[in-house]
């Protein structure tokens, strides 16, 4: 017993002897050898690098070197000022500057500039050679997103080549979607009961692709209502989604071939604050009663509180994001759910137009490219071919 | 119109008078709920109860106000359980939004329990770049902060006499909103090998139960949840008390419990109700 | 004019931000700053659009008495209202303290998220009314639900199964439907932006 | 001030909790009220924040600087570019010439349409065919071996389920109701997930009706 309280009260002493007394007895260390500085790649020029040998102390003889600081200068015979740090181990470093030209931190391009490099161990420290001067500049081309391009290229040949042939008359099969398959009847329903149908596109903004492609299904729809005499309401969220709007269902009733029915009232702005635009949607549901409501786009936490509230209003619901969260109160509180990609193949479903099909079978050739891959992968994972994981590693 | 049939077509207003009558009643006669404790709060819980007066465990807090109900009840739990055990705390900061949440512990409960800043606790403060501050303190604290968040030089605190590195914590328990938690899994822990356990948000847990799996920490608090885990526990070792409201994230379970009860209990009787009513018409 | 004016903007405008995602050269940067600033401008703007669009159409129903035309005075006056305090000379509307921000905190927040906790009803009648075990993939459904409520319901000897259920649930087929999720919305999302790009989906522009 | 601002909250909190029996007048007041003061927030804040730095205070900066120092080159200028976009938005409300709104429309369109091209092709294609590209077969642990297994087979019958030009008919419809099944217990535990944060706004408005308001909850 009181040997161990010896020991707790001698170790802390010992401890504070080393640590009191290392700053005199640590060695210095030698310092970094072969210092390179060039262009960082892959920038907008205003940035270098520089790389170094460790110094001969670093994880072996002295074992000392805790960190290296990074010094730059205009010239070999400038001050040197410290642009970074380190720890011990690494060997490159990126000085990123700044593009302003009134920021402290600006780095000019084409102009050179000298590198040092310090070896640092607590508070002494040694220094390296001046390196070569090097100047930066901005490249043409960013070579870490060549994976990014292989896929845009594959991509875009797999949708022109389909649109090509679908254009030639080629028959596109498409296996049927339950949801797009009850649009017919749930605008039928609304033209029995003389009652509107609701068109709600979500919270997402004209820069939110689901609310693009929520557009194009909102056009068909507006066709069949304006064929049907039926009203349309479409409450919006984003006034830059309301003009769009306003164009898409105007263009639905010229091709029904009855613009003169066609009301711009009747798409409208209600506010852009989440739940508040959901007190107008459902005071709109519990008053105007629709007989059918449609949710296609992005979809957030308002999710359940408009299909609960279209569900007590007894409507018929169809409903589509890509929100994976939101989708579990879709599938519960409305009558047909479109999952993800569905909501993005409807609007071809619905237009059966030749090169939207194209299209469509582009993505699932998309998807087959993507399963190959994986077997792949898997397969070079297993064996521990790493070459195949870096073809898919994408630099920023 | 049998009883089942009826059941089917219950208005739906009972079933919100239930569930608000239930949460009402919950929060105005509370109840001790018999937790179940995860092993992944358990074993950070039992290992700082295994930590002997004086040894020292480091605390990284990494988040901002937006998450400080989830995450400020497990820095609290921690810290008063380690302050009554004797157990020294050094504290650092990699969130820029995180300076004040430290100091907002640390003074609190500091005052609790009579701990003097520099012998029974360091606060480090706060650096930018949290990479290269974890590989840095894992060479030597000093590095990244020669001094403390108060601006006393390290090497003047008693407490931090023979506290290099990594090496002389007993463990590190990240406590993280965003994504700082992976630069300690993989520097602090890859790198240097330090025993490190981790406390993260409820949309955040699942993605980090594989370090779990593959050891890479050995205990995971996660959100709300295991934040009243970790407070049940500390409860009823007697380190922090209801009389005094230390007990913020453990006060919701009891009504989380009973709502979410009444939930299942809901989806049970609509599909008895279903498969009841199914019954009697196909006998017909 | 009319139209393919307009489309020449979209291809032009679409691939010079399809191109610059790949040239890491300063000028490009600088373009593709503005182009996002330009949009945020564009849509202040258009927020006049809205305001003229609910002032109309809760005017028209104020003009034509229609059924609960006073709720919709109700409206424009609080917008009206709230667009006055907003714009009093000499104080700081968005600074906390202010009149407008005290409106904000005393009638908007409890609105809000009153609305919101709505949401706490709502998710107990969907789970009585829907979650019927009607088909395969819906009792799937409900009871994966069902093991990742329990894990908040003291179960005594079983949670320790049901805890390593839900984790296994959130690990492993929650991970794996996501990722399929996702590359399926990515493929959806890249091929109606091409198709936008290509001029071939172009219904919002309207029609002549 | 306090005591009045705290009774309004709690009245309107009240207002919007009787939807839960059914619409009515108090309902259909805060819901106005609700609607209108928000599109306002929204202008005013919207003006503040945007519209004042970037249009106003940049255009002035320009105009001053051509004035003082008669200097015309300034990037500054290039606001007016976005003024111009932004006026024949609101053309719309002309009929006639309603047609210019398309420019500003297809402009936002065209960059969105641009930049998501790419962005999507890289964070949910590239980067999860990244982050799937597992060893299915981990020597010595069998558990983490098993896991990958079906996390493989997951996101495989799952990609299998969103193919449109194939009919799901045979052993491409068995993968695709595989797939189905895993999404399904995707939708399961994120209902159930969700449950907990949404009792927690519940519970957070019963304490501030009961403790706040009322007092009774300590």
């Amino acid at each position: 017993m009181k040997k161990t309280k010896f020991i707790i009260l001698i170790i802390p002493l010992i401890l504070i002897f080393f640590n009191l007394s290392s700053p005199q007895e640590k060695p210095v260390p030698l310092p970094p050898t072969e210092v390179k500085a060039f262009d960082t790649p892959n920038d907008n020029g205003h940035s270098l690098s520089v790389t170094w040998k460790l110094s001969p102390d670093d994880g072996a003889g002295k074992n000392n070197v805790v960190a290296y600081e990074i010094l730059r200068a205009e010239s070999p015979k400038e001050e040197f000022e410290v642009r970074g740090m380190v720890p011990s181990g690494e060997n490159l470093f990126d000085d990123k500057g700044s593009r302003e030209k009134e920021d402290k931190n600006y780095l000019p391009s084409h102009k050179n500039y000298y590198y040092k490099i310090r070896a640092k161990a607590d508070n002494i420290f040694s220094e390296s050679e001046v390196s070569n001067p090097a100047f930066a500049y901005g490249q043409w081309y960013h070579t870490g997103k060549t994976p990014v391009l292989a896929g845009v290229i594959i991509f875009s040949i797999f949708a022109l080549t389909f649109i090509t042939l679908a254009r030639k008359g080629k028959k596109l099969y498409i296996r049927p979607l339950p949801g797009i398959e009850a649009v017919d009847e749930a605008v039928g329903r609304a033209t029995e009961m003389g009652k509107p149908i609701l068109y709600v596109l979500g919270l997402g903004t004209a820069a939110d692709i689901a609310t693009i492609a929520s557009f194009t299904i909102l056009n068909r729809i507006a066709k069949i209502t304006a064929e049907h005499r039926t009203t349309i309401l479409v409450p919006c969220y984003d006034s830059v989604v309301m003009a769009a709007a306003q164009e898409t269902v105007r263009a639905g009733y010229l091709e029904a071939g009855r613009p003169d029915i066609y009301k711009e009232e009747n798409v409208f702005f209600v506010t852009s604050m989440q739940f508040a635009y959901v007190a107008g949607v459902n005071g709109l549901m519990l008053r105007e009663k629709p007989a059918t409501n449609f949710y296609l786009g992005k979809f957030y936490a308002e999710s359940l509180l408009l299909a609960e509230t279209g569900s007590i209003a007894g409507s018929i619901q169809i409903s589509g994001t890509d929100e994976i969260a939101q989708i579990p109160f879709f599938i519960a509180a409305t009558d047909y759910t479109l999952i993800g990609e569905e909501l993005y193949a409807a609007s071809a479903y619905l237009g059966k137009e030749p090169v939207l099909l194209g299209t469509l079978k582009a993505q699932d050739w998309g998807k087959a490219v993507v399963i190959i891959c994986l077997i792949l992968g898997a397969l070079a994972a297993s064996f521990h071919f790493q070459f195949f994981l870096n073809l898919f590693r994408v630099q920023l | 119109m049998n009883f089942y049939e009826r059941m089917m077509n219950l208005d739906r207003r009972w079933i919100y008078l239930v569930i608000g009558l239930v949460v009402v009643i919950t929060a105005i006669f509370p109840f001790d709920v018999p937790l179940y404790v995860t092993p992944e709060v358990r074993s950070i819980y039992d290992y700082i109860e295994s930590l002997n007066p004086g040894d020292v465990l480091m605390i990284g807090v990494d988040y901002a106000p937006e998450v400080m109900a989830e995450l400020h009840p497990m820095t609290y739990a921690i810290s008063r359980q380690c302050f009554k055990k004797d157990v020294k705390l050094l504290l650092c900061c990699l969130h820029q939004n995180g300076p004040g949440m430290v100091e907002q512990v640390i003074s609190q409960v500091s005052k609790e329990y009579n701990k003097i800043n520099g012998v029974d606790y360091v606060y480090l403060g706060y650096k930018p770049y949290p990479g290269i501050t974890i590989l840095a303190m894992g060479q030597n604290f000093r590095i990244p902060f020669p001094e403390d968040y108060y601006g006393t030089p390290l090497d003047s605190l008693p407490m931090m006499r023979g506290l290099t590195n990594f090496d002389n914590v007993k463990a590190i328990i990240n406590i993280s909103g965003g994504s700082g938690t992976e630069l300690w899994i993989n520097f602090a822990n890859g790198r240097y090998n330090a025993k490190l356990a981790i406390g993260v948000t409820g949309v955040m847990t699942s993605d980090y139960y594989p370090f779990l799996q593959s050891g890479q920490i050995f205990g995971l608090i996660g959100g709300m949840k295991g934040a009243s885990e970790y407070e049940y526990l500390a409860e009823k070792d007697g380190y922090i008390s209801r009389a005094k409201n230390q007990l913020s994230a453990y006060k919701t379970m009891p009504i989380q419990t009973t709502s979410h009860l009444v939930v299942i209990l809901f989806i049970v009787l609509g599909n008895i109700g279903f498969f009841m009513s199914k019954k009697k018409k196909s006998r017909i | 004019m009319r139209r393919t004016l307009p489309f020449a903007l979209v291809t032009g405008v679409g691939f010079f931000m399809l191109v610059q995602y790949f040239v890491p050269k300063e000028e490009f940067e600088i373009a593709y700053e503005w182009i996002l600033d330009w949009t945020i401008v564009i849509g202040c703007f258009a927020m006049l659009l809205g305001l003229w669009s609910l002032t109309r159409v809760n005017i028209s129903k104020v003009q034509r008495k229609t059924p609960g035309w006073g709720y919709s005075l109700i409206a424009i006056a609080g917008m009206v209202f709230m667009l006055l305090v907003g714009f009093i000379p000499g104080q700081k509307s968005l600074e906390r303290g202010s009149t407008f921000m005290l409106l904000f905190e005393y009638i908007y927040i409890p609105i809000q998220a009153t609305m919101f906790s709505l949401l706490a009803f709502y998710i107990a009648s969907a789970a009585y009314r829907a979650f019927r075990a009607r088909t395969v993939l819906a009792t799937i459904l409900l009871l994966s639900a069902i093991i990742i409520m329990l894990r908040l319901v003291p179960l005594g000897p079983l949670s320790e199964i049901n805890q390593w259920l839900a984790n296994f649930i959130l690990t492993v087929p929650n991970m794996a439907a996501k990722r399929a999720f996702w590359i399926g919305v990515g493929l959806g999302v890249t091929a109606t932006s091409l198709k936008i790009l290509l001029g071939i989906e172009r219904t919002y522009m309207g029609r002549d | 001030m306090e005591t009045f601002g705290l009774w309004i909250a709690a009245l309107l909190t009240l207002g919007i909790m009787s939807f839960l029996y059914k619409d009515n007048p108090i309902y259909k007041f805060c819901e106005s009220i609700f609607i209108g003061i928000s599109a306002g927030y929204w202008f005013v804040s919207l003006f503040w924040q945007s519209m004042y730095p970037r249009l106003y205070l940049n255009i002035r900066g320009a105009i001053s600087t051509l004035l003082h120092e008669g200097r015309i080159s300034d990037d500054r200028w290039l606001y007016l570019v976005a003024g111009i976009l932004g006026v024949m938005m609101l053309l719309r409300l002309v009929p006639k010439i309603g047609w210019i709104s398309r420019w500003p429309l297809s402009f936002i369109v065209g960059s969105t349409a641009g930049l998501y091209f790419i962005t999507y092709l890289q964070s949910n294609i590239m980067n999860q065919i990244r982050s799937t590209i597992i060893p299915i077969y981990v020597p010595g642990n069998l558990g983490i071996s098993i896991s990958n297994l079906i996390v493989f087979v997951g996101v495989f019958c799952g990609l299998v389920y969103f193919f449109f030009s194939r009919e799901h008919k045979g052993a491409f419809g068995g993968a695709a109701k595989v797939g189905i099944w895993f999404l399904m217990i995707t939708f399961g535990a994120s209902f159930g997930f969700t449950v907990m944060s949404r009792m927690s706004l519940l519970i957070g408005r019963i304490d501030f009706l009961f403790g706040t308001w009322l007092g009774l909850i300590k």
